[in-house]
């Protein structure tokens, strides 16, 4: 990627999430909450670090985006209010955006629904594999 | 008509290569008014100062136009040279041809036509001068320091030393605030009750010190050098002249459930209580809130066992009034209650405890003798977590926590880890760090000891999530350098949460016109070089209320406010500022525009009689300026619509004279 | 109404809540009516009057009636009441020597707009739901008095009282949406040189007559910068357009935070000048700059001068107005 | 048409004691020019510029008026700026709402140790006012020959 593109795509998700990355102090407390951390390959205080220095293309290619609850217990607790989930969700949104493709079609969630399974998470999962 | 005298500097050739002096001293000398004009080389010199003189004798000078270098630099030589000379210093007015003309022009005609140009100005001014005179006010020779901790103490022991009385005024049933609850200080590991505890008793003995403990500041009036102060001696229903202390009220005090608030809460005490063996003064307190008798009317047992006949439940609040020469803030601060963090399960968990709960867990005064027992089942934990930063170093928009460092965590908890370590060798302690800071004299190699030597576990990460189960505190905690999550079964949490102001600061500062910050810190005069002392003259700040500091910086602290509080009070009187505000009563609306722009509470207003049409009389609310409080900043001359308002030796003629005459070309 | 403020008046003079009453008068002519003291009932019977003209803000009034003692009883419509309050918390009256009278309004006629509509010789005028019936020397007339209603009603900002013990007539509501600043907004939107055009043709008319400042319920202090000599800026009248700005831009400075935008001084003025316009954009400009604030609406509410934000903005930034 | 001189405007400076008038005597010792134009006036703070001042200064044919204090936070009797910054935040409006060209009137924060701001901003303004011209819309014209 050039580096005109990485800068846009850089741009793109501060002006999408609505993040300032630099108020991050590096405590690492959204890590330490997360309830997802075994399951991601790139953490969120990661994240925040990686968004910092532009390495977006890194995180899109990352299926970390797709294992985060959205919970936003890292948003919640940030002493800092950096926000990290608004973070992987704008990076997530940019990558659904780009493929056209939505994880998650409207028609395929008869089949998901389960008697056990809260309405919430439909709700959610909608909300993030598809735009 | 002024008789005026024009002096042109030439600064050597600093102002002489670029301004035609001669031409300058001239035109000048042609300006109605100026009666003498010359030009000399140095006239900051003593001969120069000579030649002034001179000439404000023989000419018999009313005013003096100095065209030299910024007033910032000479303005005071030329001024005491013209006092001496009989000439009232206030008559002396510079023009600024140096650093405003010779030294950013190159043009000698632009820059002659701009020396003349301020020199009118300067000469219209002193048209308009008058003869000032400073105001002199007597300081009344006593302090009072508000608050009774290690900073109070320290800031009373010193003035007294130097032979002033001062008065402390605590608001707890005894001195000895923050520092009595610890248990050993950083980095030496002395136990604090044996260095402090002596110093409380240096202060009870000490003739020129009075102690009000249980009392509280009501009102402050007045300003530097004659404060008038309204203390509230709360009742405590019992005689401080009579007690002595024995403490056997409170051993047979029936009432047993009061939370102790000097154990944290940890253990109970009596309705009656002393805080804990050392206090100052050594006298009971009846808690009203619990005790019996004053509840139902029911039980005086106390006042029949005490010997000395000293219990009163009858005691009502006494209002003292007291005057001080200066006053000092000494509010100290309160470790933040972490009940907002749900996280950290501090509201749910019985053995997530803060650190000053730790200091009383360890202290052999403490609730368990000094043995580290956990709150919940006194048991001993083997598996012991800190967490740093608790509320400290948030987003300045998170309502949750301070945006600032508390600055003492990093060390206190490096000491916990160690005594601990030391004590219980069979014990796993971890510390979360975001950033471990310890500048200061023997900290890091304090820290590093603890690391070292003690083989306490320092993480950098933070703890997300303590829950409790069976007993076990679950710990989910990130471990940023090796990229881990961390699960760890903890038996007990310890949290080391932000220091901030203590509540009753806040009023305090109101009372004092001093200034707080938006964390309710009080504001130093200059950050730099005036950092004991509040922009309000006459208030001094020592130790935490200024902003968090350990114990040795608190106590250096409250010395030199100390210092500054000798210097102000060794002072028979204090000389004024004479450039300040005045307000023409025959103007005065009394609207009081003028009093809220006032930064210093210098402006008051009182109902005078003045005489109305027909020989009657009228009342007239009107403002007056104490001049000992007013600055001269010239807020509020602005802020008056009638113009009533007018700043001495900056008034709105001369300011507008100065504009006319750079205008008039 | 009139009958009824009379009666009333009449009655707090019986009982002895008030030795006086301030109210109105009718003048040189019946359009042109003064404020007045009545101390008898027979006074009140012979010269109180009420009716579309009653248009004078008689607080102002109290600020010397308050230095003679006694007890005064006064009438106040809602646009009154915040000159009052702003009085109040200038310390210039004192409450407890007053006794308000709040009354209902809906507005005042303009004279000028009277006779715009041929209506001349005027003799009386008495409401009639929403027009006047003018009786004029060739008889009455009567007129919408939307079409006849002075500028400041047609944008009135308020039908609520701000203070008053008791009230005559029905209590209405703030007008949030009043539109008073409109034409603030107008001369906004033009350049510079328009701007500069519009104030020379209306400024320079001004003969300082000093009606606006006279009138004022701000304008109270007990000498004008103006007539001071003493204050190296006194000015007799005006000697070339420069002193017309000058006087009337520090008269709006020095009212700017206090002026409760009771349009006295524009209703005053002989020549005509919307010296409002003036006063209004001070007030649209503290509004945006630092929050909306009517004067007069909270006699403990810190003035927009007297206090300040950390963050206020900066004048570079504080243009408002293309250049 | 011999007479016509290259125009040199009058422009008037406040500043206050503590931080700009000492950053203009930076800007001397630091030898960093900006045109004789500007004529300063010491006050002891920006809360003492009267906005009588600055239409004085107009009115006696100033083409420009600038006040200079110490920055938001910085003042040195703690919040005389705040109250000037909102003065002649109103002030400068409604000279603008006259139609008196807004780029006469300007306020800058100096502090003492800007010597280099303190010439930069007056070699700024003067040439600001310099393109504008002649003062005509707020001046006394008895004031000029």
């Amino acid at each position: 990627m050039s580096h005109d593109k990485k800068q846009a795509a850089l741009d793109e998700i501060l002006r999408s999430s609505g993040v300032d990355v630099r108020k991050c102090m590096r405590c690492g407390k959204c890590t330490a909450t997360c309830p997802a951390f075994d399951e991601m390959e790139y953490h969120p205080h990661q994240f925040v670090y990686m968004v910092e220095k532009g390495e977006i293309e890194k995180l899109a290619a990352s299926p970390s985006i797709f294992k985060c609850l959205s919970c936003f217990a890292c948003m919640e607790r940030c002493p800092r209010q950096v926000e990290p989930a608004k973070l992987i969700e704008a990076v997530r949104l940019s990558v659904i955006r780009e493929k056209g493709a939505n994880h998650l079609k409207p028609e395929q969630v008869p089949a998901l629904l389960d008697e056990d399974l809260p309405q919430q998470a439909i709700t959610s999962a909608f909300r993030k594999y598809s735009k | 008509m002024q008789r005026i005298g024009v002096f042109i500097c030439h600064c050597g050739t600093n102002i002489a290569a670029t301004v035609d002096v001669k031409a300058v001293a001239e035109a000048l000398g042609r300006e109605p008014g100026v009666v003498f004009s010359t030009d000399y080389q140095y006239m900051c010199s003593e001969s120069g100062q000579t030649l002034m003189r001179d000439a404000i004798r023989e000419h018999k000078l009313t005013g003096v136009v100095v065209c030299s270098c910024s007033p910032r630099m000479h303005e005071t030589t030329f001024r005491k040279a013209a006092e001496k000379e009989g000439l009232n210093p206030y008559m002396v007015e510079i023009a600024n041809i140096r650093e405003q003309v010779s030294w950013i022009h190159k043009d000698v005609a632009e820059a002659t036509e701009k020396a003349i140009i301020l020199g009118r100005a300067a000469i219209a001014k002193v048209h308009l001068n008058k003869p000032l005179k400073a105001g002199e006010s007597p300081v009344t020779k006593r302090a009072l320091v508000i608050g009774g901790g290690i900073a109070g103490i320290q800031t009373a022991l010193d003035i007294a030393e130097a032979g002033f009385e001062v008065d402390i005024v605590e608001k707890e049933p005894t001195i000895g605030g923050k520092m009595a609850q610890i248990d050993k200080t950083f980095p030496t590991l002395d136990c604090a009750a044996c260095i402090l505890t002596p110093k409380m008793v240096d202060v009870a003995q000490n003739e020129k010190i009075k102690i009000f403990s249980y009392s509280e500041v009501e009102s402050v009036k007045g300003f530097v050098g004659n404060f008038k102060v309204a203390i509230r001696k709360k009742a405590r229903y019992v005689d401080e002249e009579k007690c002595t202390g024995c403490g056997i009220c409170t051993e047979k005090c029936p009432q047993k459930k009061v939370p102790n608030e000097f154990n944290m809460g940890l253990d109970t005490r009596r309705a009656i209580y002393i805080p804990f063996a050392q206090a100052v003064p050594k006298v009971a307190t009846i808690d009203a809130n619990y005790c019996t008798m004053m509840k139902t009317g029911k039980c005086g047992v106390c006042q029949k066992l005490c010997g000395a006949g000293a219990i009163d439940y009858k005691q009502q609040d006494t209002i003292v009034e007291r005057e001080y020469g200066a006053i000092v803030a000494a509010t100290g601060f309160n470790p933040m209650k972490p009940t907002q963090y749900n996280e950290l399960g501090y509201a749910t968990c019985e053995d997530v405890v803060t650190s000053l709960e730790l200091e009383r867990l360890m202290n052999a005064a403490g609730p368990t003798a000094g043995t580290l027992l956990r709150p919940s089942d006194k048991k001993h934990p083997h598996t012991i977590v800190f967490v740093q930063c608790v509320g400290s170093r948030c987003d300045a928009e998170n309502e949750k926590g301070k945006p600032y460092c508390s600055k003492i965590c990093c060390m206190y908890t490096a000491k916990h880890a160690m005594l601990i370590r030391e004590k219980y060798p069979d014990t796993e302690v971890y510390v979360f760090y975001i950033d471990v800071r310890t500048p200061g004299k023997n900290f890091d190699e304090f820290y590093r000891r603890a690391v070292e030597q003690y083989g306490v576990h320092y993480v950098k990460g933070q703890v997300g999530k303590v829950v409790e189960e069976n007993g076990v505190l679950k710990v989910q905690a990130s471990d940023l350098l090796s990229g881990e999550q961390l699960h760890i079964d903890a038996d007990l949490v310890v949290l080391a949460t932000a220091v901030e102001p203590d509540k009753s600061a806040r009023s305090i500062a109101t009372m004092l016109t001093a200034s707080m910050d938006t964390n309710d810190f009080f504001t130093e005069a200059h950050a730099k070089l005036r950092p004991v002392e509040s922009p309000t003259a006459g208030i001094f700040l020592s130790g935490v209320c200024q902003g968090p500091k350990d114990i040795p910086e608190t106590v250096s602290q409250a010395s030199a406010a100390a210092a500054k509080v000798i210097g102000l009070l060794a002072k028979d009187k204090l000389t004024c500022n004479p450039c300040v505000a005045e307000s023409d009563e025959m103007l005065c609306n009394g609207c009081s525009s003028c009093e809220k722009v006032c930064p210093y509470g210098a402006i008051t207003y009182t109902d005078k009689e003045f005489r109305g049409p027909n020989r009657t009389t009228l009342i007239r609310r009107v403002a007056s300026v104490n001049p000992a409080v007013c600055q001269g900043c010239g807020a509020c001359t602005v802020a008056c619509p009638s113009g009533a308002m007018d700043l001495k030796g900056f008034s709105n003629r001369q300011i507008m004279a100065e504009v006319d005459a750079i205008c008039k070309m | 109404m009139q009958e009824m403020m009379k009666k009333r008046a009449t009655e707090l003079l019986a009982d002895g809540t008030c030795d006086r009453v301030l109210g109105w008068a009718v003048g040189d002519f019946v359009y042109d009516q003064t404020p007045a003291l009545f101390r008898t009932e027979e006074e009140l019977q012979k010269g109180f009057v009420y009716n579309g003209f009653s248009a004078a803000n008689l607080s102002k009034y109290l600020v010397k009636e308050c230095r003679a003692g006694g007890k005064i009883a006064v009438f106040l419509k809602p646009c009154d009441t915040y000159s009052f309050n702003q009085l109040m918390a200038e310390h210039r009256i004192k409450r407890e020597m007053i006794y308000v009278i709040g009354i209902a309004c809906d507005g005042k006629a303009d004279v000028e707009k009277l006779k715009e509509q041929g209506i001349d010789g005027i003799t009386d005028i008495k409401e009639s739901g929403d027009s006047y019936v003018v009786s004029t020397i060739y008889g009455d007339k009567t007129v919408k008095k939307a079409e006849v209603l002075a500028e400041r009603c047609v944008a009135c900002k308020s039908r609520k009282h701000m203070v008053y013990d008791e009230l005559i007539g029905e209590e209405g509501e703030v007008i949030a949406d009043s539109g008073r600043f409109d034409m603030v907004e107008k001369l906004e939107a033009m350049t510079p040189d328009e701007r500069y055009l519009f104030w020379r043709g209306e400024l320079s008319r001004c003969i300082r007559c000093n009606a606006c400042r006279n009138v004022c319920p701000a304008c109270t202090c007990e000498q004008c910068i103006f007539d001071n000599p003493r204050s190296g800026v006194s000015q007799k009248a005006a000697a070339n357009s420069f002193e017309e700005n000058m006087f009337h831009i520090i008269r709006a400075f020095h009212v700017a935070g206090r002026c409760t935008d009771c349009g006295e001084c524009s209703r005053v003025c002989p020549e005509n000048i919307p010296l409002h316009l003036l006063n209004r954009k001070f007030i649209k400009d503290v509004n945006t700059f630092y929050g909306d604030y009517q004067a007069g609406e909270d006699p403990a509410a810190k003035p927009p001068l007297g206090r300040y934000e950390k963050n206020d903005i900066e004048p570079g930034e504080a243009g408002g107005v293309k250049a | 048409m011999q007479d016509v001189k290259e125009f040199r405007p009058k422009i008037v400076a406040f500043c206050c004691n503590w931080c700009s008038y000492a950053g203009a005597d930076l800007a001397g010792s630091s030898r960093l020019a900006y045109p004789a134009d500007v004529k300063i006036i010491r006050v002891p703070c920006s809360c003492r510029v009267n906005p009588l001042f600055i239409l004085r200064a107009f009115q006696r044919g100033a083409d420009g008026v600038i006040m200079a204090g110490c920055h938001p936070g910085d003042c040195h009797y703690t919040s005389g700026n705040y109250f000037a910054r909102r003065r002649m935040t109103l002030l400068f409006s409604m000279l603008d709402y006259l139609g008196i060209e807004r780029e006469r009137t300007r306020v800058e924060w100096i502090s003492a140790a800007e010597g280099a701001k303190f010439s930069k901003t007056m070699n700024e303004f003067a040439a600001t006012v310099a393109a504008l011209g002649e003062n005509k819309r707020l001046e006394d014209l008895r004031c000029k020959k």
